[in-house]
């Protein structure tokens, strides 16, 4: 499941529910990320997204995850829209009977929402506003997961 | 009449977010947006700038209809 | 915080704590060990723990942890006595500013907790009560983390 | 008067798993137990168990006081 949301949301509450019912799934990895104050550098942080088109994305990525790490199920949840430091950014959820695939797939979906996901990201902080482009740690971080070329 | 998006810093610079827009392609539209915003065209020619008709990346020109949707799209940052 | 229990719990409410008042972490981890049914070939799974001594192990290698992946803070929490299939057996979760830190951190926790922490595991099914071993899997798992021998 | 504890399978095979012993040593503890108990002091004797005193891995002899806590640890699965 794949869910944009412009509301705040708990991520302890969506892993209560991914929890639920499982008796064959042994392993669930979960990765939140939160807003930081940045020292007080960073006062608000505004994502965009493209409803339909965003989803779509992140449901292709998730495809590959599922096939690629044989998944049971995953959950991607993602604020849209201003967020106050301390407020969760994103949250995935992974379910599989064994913990490396797990975590794999947990940090693989991560690395693809950091870095190539359809979000549009401003901080605003006292020196202004600016948008944010992906770090080179980003790119360094998704280059792992790409078969080298023969 | 697309219905034409701009997504992240484009919207900044154009200072819109969603216009109806008559044109008959991309091209068309391009020329027409040159010509009322000469900072907005620099923007979207700018390196990394997408384009999604109908939610599908395009390149090159493409015809446009009543109901198409035009998306200018910034290079994506991540959540 | 590491704690030991008999009791259910919920791996939900331990994150939606866990997040609470974090205004410079970035990043939190989690995994999750739920029993499985092995499509009801276990119908009862009993850890055994030693108390005092089992903490102390677990907490020596947290602090390793703490050091090595540069953590804001970590949660561990792990059930002993009898366990039925579905419910939770471990929880872990890391928190630190980036999110390669937390999820390194939290997969070396679990490869220790789930290889050579002090538990006694015995599974009951239908064909008998048995004691577990480590597999190799996890062996494998924890020399990953090992500085190799000049 | 140690407290002897015995974890896993260990006292599945002794068929207890706490009990108050008096013995001067480590040694002379073995000696007992492997004396009430064939079974049981085959199991301590195989490879992977650790003794620990007072919540301390040892290895070889050591003596007891009337408050020593020892533990008899099959090899550790991990939870």
């Amino acid at each position: 499941m794949i869910i944009l949301t412009g509301q705040a949301f708990d991520p302890g509450a969506l892993l209560s529910e991914f929890c639920q019912d499982r008796t064959e799934t042994g392993a669930i990895a979960t990765f939140t990320g939160l807003a930081r104050a940045e020292q007080g550098d960073t006062t608000t942080l505004e994502l965009e997204a493209y409803p339909g088109f965003t989803e779509a994305a992140i449901g292709k990525i998730a495809d590959e995850a599922l096939r690629r790490f044989d998944l049971h199920d995953f959950h991607v949840v993602h604020r849209v829209g201003k967020i106050t430091p301390g407020e969760a950014i994103v949250f995935v959820a992974t379910a599989a009977s064994h913990r490396r695939a797990a975590f794999e797939a947990c940090d693989f979906l991560m690395d693809y929402l950091k870095s190539r996901a359809p979000f549009w990201k401003k901080e605003t902080g006292p020196a202004g506003a600016r948008w944010i482009e992906p770090r080179a740690q980003d790119h360094a971080d998704i280059a792992r997961w790409e078969t080298p070329k023969p | 009449m697309a219905r034409v998006l701009l997504f992240g810093r484009l919207s900044d610079v154009a200072g819109w977010r969603e216009r109806d827009i008559d044109s008959a392609s991309l091209g068309a539209l391009r020329d027409l947006l040159a010509g009322e915003d000469e900072g907005l065209a620099q923007a979207l020619a700018a390196p990394g700038v997408q384009v999604a008709l109908d939610q599908a990346i395009v390149r090159g020109d493409a015809t446009l209809s009543a109901r198409s949707e035009v998306a200018f799209l910034p290079p994506m940052s991540g959540g």
